[in-house]
């Protein structure tokens, strides 16, 4: 990158002749700064993860992902996604139908408590449901009576989980879905198809990009999930630690490569999700460039009407 | 539409595995344990799963939770299943059997030795060279001394240090309770981070760098030298310490409705036989048999200790006074600032 | 159009079970203490050290979020140059990766012995287990709210009244003054009160990188997990409502700008 | 009697969008609904859709009550103002959208969407999606889509509002054609009168709400109902008049009006085609100047100035306008042969009066 800069200096210094524009030195000295900024800032603590995972050799970083207890947090990382995204899912397109395509009264207010999960700690989501659901609290000695375990148990870990990451798939949705509007639904409609046939044919499809956007960062959370995790979970080992859960049990029980071998598992899937995210986005956007392409394109060869 | 139907697959996918695996048919316990015996369960669940296997033909696997052991006590009173509690006091265990009725109060008479199958003192852990040159309590509230000891609120380990710091104090300072609490204040000063739990506090002194000395247990202190080295660290027996007595105990009212008291009490019953006391003599706990606290007596010296009953006439009486809402410690983080 | 009864029936069910009665169960127990103790536990000189650190880092974390998120958000919409895309995507990455993980590989970042320690630590310059690191820390998850936020906005700035600036005179570092940046103006404040509102709530990432000295490097957060831990239920409560009233404090801020910026946008 | 309605009425909360309507649409039939915006047309197109339920009144179709039937089975085709089409559907899936619910064989569906993409003159571009097609072809896709069902009622709400000018022409005459062809019974709602007029069999005019007239081209236009059809329809010059001596006064212009006491307000209408207009200046009545000529093709729009200020607009050919030897400033002579008098917004109107002066035949007249 450095061999190229000077030639790329000299050519967007001709291209830079327009008057409202900064000199050539200028633009560099900034995309420089910020160049670095982000990679000082952003690359090297993911670098620095893959190279303590792997610092004391592949044997080492397979033989702390091999643990039983590690393989465990693995496994209830998954599982917590996998009930938490699909319950966020329909939560998601339900909150988004209602929202987007009916006019109520509160429906600023209802969007806002949509949000409130983003704005409140981790630690006071964790804390609520300790508070809902333990034993010195309001539900748990009748969930103890019954033998049903909340908190310290999965359920806990899910519902603490569902919480953070609830308004993720419903944020993405709602503008997409009001973008849409709903003239393709009652077109179907009047096509003769149901509310279903509808929903499943026409509003689906069309908004199942942003829905997998919404899935996408959901996910990623899930997983990613700490503090609310943290304070429900009974840090049971080999049970109801999740990943994250275990780079911190790692980490204190002086497993530093344990702890960063997981972590690179988690930073892995980050990078999954940027990758997916930056695909999506990318897509989107050609998409959008193409439609605009073939219109004025075709709207200018368009003949007189058919014969 | 394939996408989303391939995507529905990938999540049936996930869960039939892990549905799959979490299911188990083995016999399950949970031990609640406190921060310092990570490494000394692990030992005794492996043996002891041989051991029952070998008796019964069932196999156990036994779960761990560590924490610090006052934090651990609220977690099961807070519905923690937990089938067997082994504290790092017998006052948290007091605390669940009181506030949560989980099992009855005379809970310390149901096994030997004040159901304390292991023991511990108290030691310092110095940097190399030990550049400050602490050898006593007397060391610690020098200014500029940086002492890490967890919080007596939440770690068992942290109101051990704390009594062993206050014993010394009345033994030096002419049984002053004035001046105990104030050379106790003074060395809480000297305190820049009070962690949760005494493997917090470990980490804090051990990977973090801060502090010139940490007050741990002695199998924590030596477990960390085994870890990292004596060339980054030393241990310092301090002439004068406390015998700390970690108890254990089964919850009755989880092992009845789990079924899983008479493995419960095997389980706790296997740490008092010479396999159980040797693994606890391995992991740098005392030994209470004497047989094996001979084969291990190099590497526990004989040193000076005082006891909590002798001095502070038991937890009953020691932790409202110090550590209760509004306590001593209380009082004393409370002039601190 | 159907299924309004159905879809909003389920919304509300599942808006209430997951966060509405929760949160309401939390300040109904907090109405069952008298206003002395709430207030005694609440305001506690070890709760107002921590949120002094708490909302003071996040400020500080924010402010630098601005300037360079609206460094990076100009230069990633107005220059194209080689890796573009790539450093586009990181903008990203601290949203993407787990707080655990982020605080795990800075605390070992700026570690005595770290990549970046080994260099700043000698200069005296202490990162790690210091209010310092905490800052760093929330300033890491907080960037891409800033950046995400300018972004379109800087997107749809009409080049056209630069240029007319320049006709009138004005020199580039002007225009950008004095016609730029008060159109930009909404959209970074925007990003602020976001990255601000992320990091006051944020535990993960500081557990690692905070020493958690007391009146020093303690964040509210963790002062509620310590209460917790304490078995002192209705002192974390007391933190925890506080947090929770400043969430919504900020939530609300935060409507309020984002009607703003979009008021501009048209 | 394809559709049929009785006293519809629908109202959006407070506001009345729509007041016992009634019309009925033959089959077979091509109907306008014309009216400004506001009007409340296409809320009535919605409502025979079943895309809006009425507040009171009675929709039938092909004499059954349709009131409860729900959209999906009224069988009727809808083409949408911005058409709807499924942006994530090819052209192909778009038309075959409506069998697929209707659970068509896969192979009649492939030759029914065969059948309509040759119809709609849309070959090769089946594989197309929305976002690749040009404002008419989706037009076309659209009307296709509709039609695919072989709904009994096409219904169509500003189906040229979103092409450009040329290409709506064209879509005008290919849409007469189709009606032709196909003969379904197909109403279309419009805000321009000038595609109602030359598109529909009849016109159903609206405004504010209520049924103002309802006839074919040619009597919404010579024959208006009240005072709002004849201004709506074409062009209009509307003179405030005062009563003196039984004559309508309004500057040097007189319009003999019967049975109205002196002093009484009044306004009096007369279309473009009824100016009558000479270069010689002794043939009619008064004098005038042409103050401006639009060319706007074969027909050109002049507006004269009477002395005494008043601005009359009258309409005449190329032809006419060259044997006149007219240009701008140029004096004259006019009179106006035919006339109305207005009366408020929905009164009935009388028929057109002739005015004395007798003149021979306009030639523009019809226009």
């Amino acid at each position: 990158m450095a061999g190229n800069t000077p030639r790329r200096v000299r050519e967007s210094h001709r291209k830079s002749q327009r008057g409202a524009e900064e000199t050539p030195l200028v633009k560099w000295l900034l995309v420089g700064t910020a160049g670095l900024f982000l990679l000082v800032f952003l690359l090297l603590p993911l670098v620095n993860v893959f190279a303590q995972a792997l610092g004391k050799g592949l044997g080492a970083y397979f033989k702390a992902l091999e643990h039983p207890d590690t393989l465990s947090s693995i496994r209830l990382t998954l599982l917590t996604a996998a009930i938490c995204v699909p319950l966020n899912v329909v939560f998601g397109v339900c909150a988004a139908w209602a929202v987007a395509k009916f006019e109520f009264r509160g429906k600023a207010l209802l969007i806002t408590l949509i949000d409130l999960p983003f704005s409140v700690s981790p630690v006071v989501a964790g804390l609520v449901y300790v508070v809902v659901f333990g034993l010195q609290g309001y539900l748990g000695p009748w969930l103890a009576d019954r033998d049903l375990q909340v908190i310290f148990a999965v359920p806990g870990i899910v519902l603490a989980t569902l919480f953070v990451t609830f308004p993720f798939v419903a944020r993405e949705l709602i503008p997409v879905m009001q973008a849409t509007g709903t003239d393709q639904e009652q077109a179907a409609m009047t096509l003769g198809a149901s509310g279903w046939q509808t929903f499943w044919r026409v509003t689906l499809p069309s908004v199942k990009w942003g829905l997998l956007y919404g899935v996408i960062l959901c996910n990623a959370r899930a997983m990613g999930e700490f503090g609310a995790v943290s304070v429900v979970s009974g840090h049971i080992t080999g049970l109801t630690d999740t990943m994250p859960l275990r780079v911190e049990k790692l980490y204190i029980s002086y497993d530093s490569t344990g702890a960063f071998a997981v972590a690179s598992l988690l930073a892995l899937l980050a990078l999954v999700t940027l990758v997916a995210k930056t695909w999506l986005e990318w897509r989107q956007e050609r998409q959008f460039e193409a439609a605009q392409h073939v219109e004025t394109s075709t709207s200018r060869d368009e003949g007189t009407g058919p014969t | 539409m394939w996408r989303i139907h391939s995507a529905l697959w990938c999540w049936a996918l996930v869960w039939m595995w892990t549905a799959a695996s979490v299911e188990g048919k083995e016999i399950q316990l949970l031990n609640v344990s406190y921060d310092a015996t990570r490494e000394l369960y692990n030992e005794v669940n492996v043996a002891f799963a041989k051991h029952w296997n070998e008796r019964t033909g069932d196999t156990v696997l036994i779960r761990q939770s560590h924490g610090g052991s006052a934090k651990q006590a609220r977690s099961v009173m807070e519905g923690l299943p937990a089938d067997v509690v082994t504290l790092a006091l017998a006052y948290d265990i007091d605390a669940v059997s009181k506030n949560s009725k989980l099992l009855p109060a005379d809970w310390q008479q149901r096994l030997p030795e004040n159901a304390s199958p292991y023991t511990s003192v108290i030691v310092f852990l110095v940097r190399r060279g030990n550049p400050k040159a602490i050898h006593d309590w007397s060391d610690l509230v020098r200014p500029g001394v940086a002492v890490i000891t967890p919080n007596p609120k939440t770690s068992g380990g942290a109101r051990w240090n704390y009594l062993a710091a206050w014993a010394y104090a009345l033994e030096t300072l002419g049984g002053d309770e004035t001046k105990a609490k104030e050379f106790v204040a003074r060395l809480y000063r000297n305190v820049p981070v009070l962690d949760t739990g005494a493997r917090g506090a470990a980490t804090t002194f051990v990977q973090r760098g801060i502090g010139d000395v940490l007050i741990a247990w002695e199998n924590e202190a030596r477990l960390a030298l085994r870890e990292f080295g004596a060339d980054r660290f030393e241990l310092v027996m301090p002439p004068l310490t406390i015998l700390a007595e970690p108890p254990v105990a089964w919850v009755d009212r989880v092992v009845k409705r789990r079924g899983t008291e008479e493995v419960a009490k095997a389980y706790l019953e296997f740490l008092y036989t010479p396999e159980g006391q040797e693994i606890a003599g391995r992991n740098f706990f005392r030994p209470r048999r004497p047989e094996v606290a001979a084969r291990f007596a190099d590497q526990f010296p004989v040193v000076r200790w005082v006891t909590i009953d002798g001095v502070f006439g038991g937890w009953a009486k020691a932790q409202p006074t110090h550590f209760g809402e509004g306590g001593v410690f209380d009082q004393i983080q409370a002039v601190g600032r | 159009m159907p299924g309004f009864g159905l879809t909003m029936g389920y919304t509300l069910f599942y808006l209430s079970v997951i966060v509405l009665i929760p949160l309401a169960g939390l300040f109904l127990r907090v109405l069952g203490m008298t206003w002395s103790e709430f207030w005694g536990m609440a305001m506690s000189p070890r709760a107002m050290a921590a949120y002094r650190l708490t909302f003071g880092a996040s400020f500080v974390a924010a402010v630098i979020n601005v300037v360079f998120g609206t460094l990076t958000a100009w230069v990633l919409v107005r220059y194209s140059f080689p890796g573009k895309r790539f450093l586009d995507a990181l903008v990203d990455f601290p949203f993407a990766l787990p707080t655990a993980v982020a605080g795990l590989t800075l605390s070992s970042l700026f570690a005595p012995n770290g990549w970046l320690g080994q260099v700043l630590v000698p200069m005296g310059i202490h990162v790690a287990y210091t209010p310092l690191g905490v800052t760093l820390a929330l300033t890491f998850i907080g960037l891409p709210f800033v950046v995400r936020t300018l972004q379109p906005v800087l997107e749809q700035l009409e080049r056209e009244t630069e240029e007319a600036a320049a006709t009138l005179g004005a020199g580039r570092l002007r225009t950008f003054v004095s016609v730029v940046a008060p159109t930009l103006f909404p959209a970074a404040l925007t990003g602020f009160a976001l990255a601000f509102a992320r990091a006051i709530g944020e535990y993960g990432s500081v557990i690692f990188i905070s020493s958690g000295r007391q009146f020093e490097s303690e964040i509210a957060p963790m002062v509620i997990v310590i209460r917790l831990d304490e078995f002192n239920t209705n002192g974390a409560l007391a933190i925890a409502v506080v947090m929770l009233v400043a969430s919504f404090t900020m939530l609300g801020v935060i409507n309020v700008l984002e009607r703003w910026v979009s008021r501009y946008q048209h | 009697m394809s559709i049929q309605l009785k006293s519809i009425s629908k109202s959006f909360g407070d506001t009345v969008a729509v007041e016992r309507v009634e019309f009925t649409v033959a089959e077979g039939e091509l109907v306008a609904l014309l009216g400004p915006s506001g009007g409340g047309k296409t809320t009535v197109l919605r409502m025979i859709a079943g895309l809006e339920m009425p507040t009171s009144g009675d929709i039938l179709i092909r004499g059954q009550r349709v009131n409860d039937l729900p959209v999906q089975r009224r069988n009727i085709g809808f083409v949408f103002q911005n058409y709807a089409l499924f942006k994530t559907m090819s052209v192909a899936d778009n038309i075959a959208f409506g069998l697929k619910i209707k659970k068509w064989k896969r192979s009649e569906i492939a030759s029914r969407v065969a059948e309509l993409v040759e119809l709609f003159g849309l070959q090769g571009l089946e594989r197309r999606y929305p976002h690749q097609l040009s404002g008419g072809q989706r037009q076309r896709v659209a009307i296709a889509r509709s039609l695919a069902p072989k709904p009994s009622v096409l219904l169509l709400d500003e189906p040229f509002g979103a092409v450009d000018a040329k290409i709506r022409q064209d879509l005008r005459e290919w849409l007469v054609r189709l009606h032709h062809e196909l003969n379904v019974t197909t109403v279309f709602v419009t805000h321009d009168q000038e595609e109602a007029m030359e598109v529909a069999n009849r016109i159903v005019i609206f405004s504010k709400g209520r049924l103002e007239q309802i006839g074919s081209p040619r009597e919404v236009y010579e024959q208006p109902a009240n005072e709002f059809v004849a201004r709506f329809i074409g062009v209009m010059n509307v003179l405030d008049c005062v009563v003196k001596n039984g004559q309508a006064r309004a500057g040097e212009l007189a319009f003999p009006v019967s049975g109205a006491a002196n002093g009484t307000q009044m306004r009096i209408g007369f279309r473009p085609y009824a100016v009558a207009v000479s270069t010689d200046l002794t043939l009619h009545p008064h004098r005038a100047r042409l103050l401006h000529t639009y060319f706007l093709g074969i027909l050109l729009r002049v507006e004269f100035e009477l002395p005494s200020g008043l601005v009359v607009r009258g309409r005449m050919t190329k032809e006419e306008y060259g044997m006149l030897g007219l240009e701008d400033g140029r004096e004259v002579s006019l009179h106006i042969k035919n006339y109305r008098v207005l009366a408020r917004d929905d009164a009935p109107l009388g028929s057109e009066m002739a005015a004395p002066v007798a003149t021979p035949p306009h030639i523009a007249e019809n226009i």
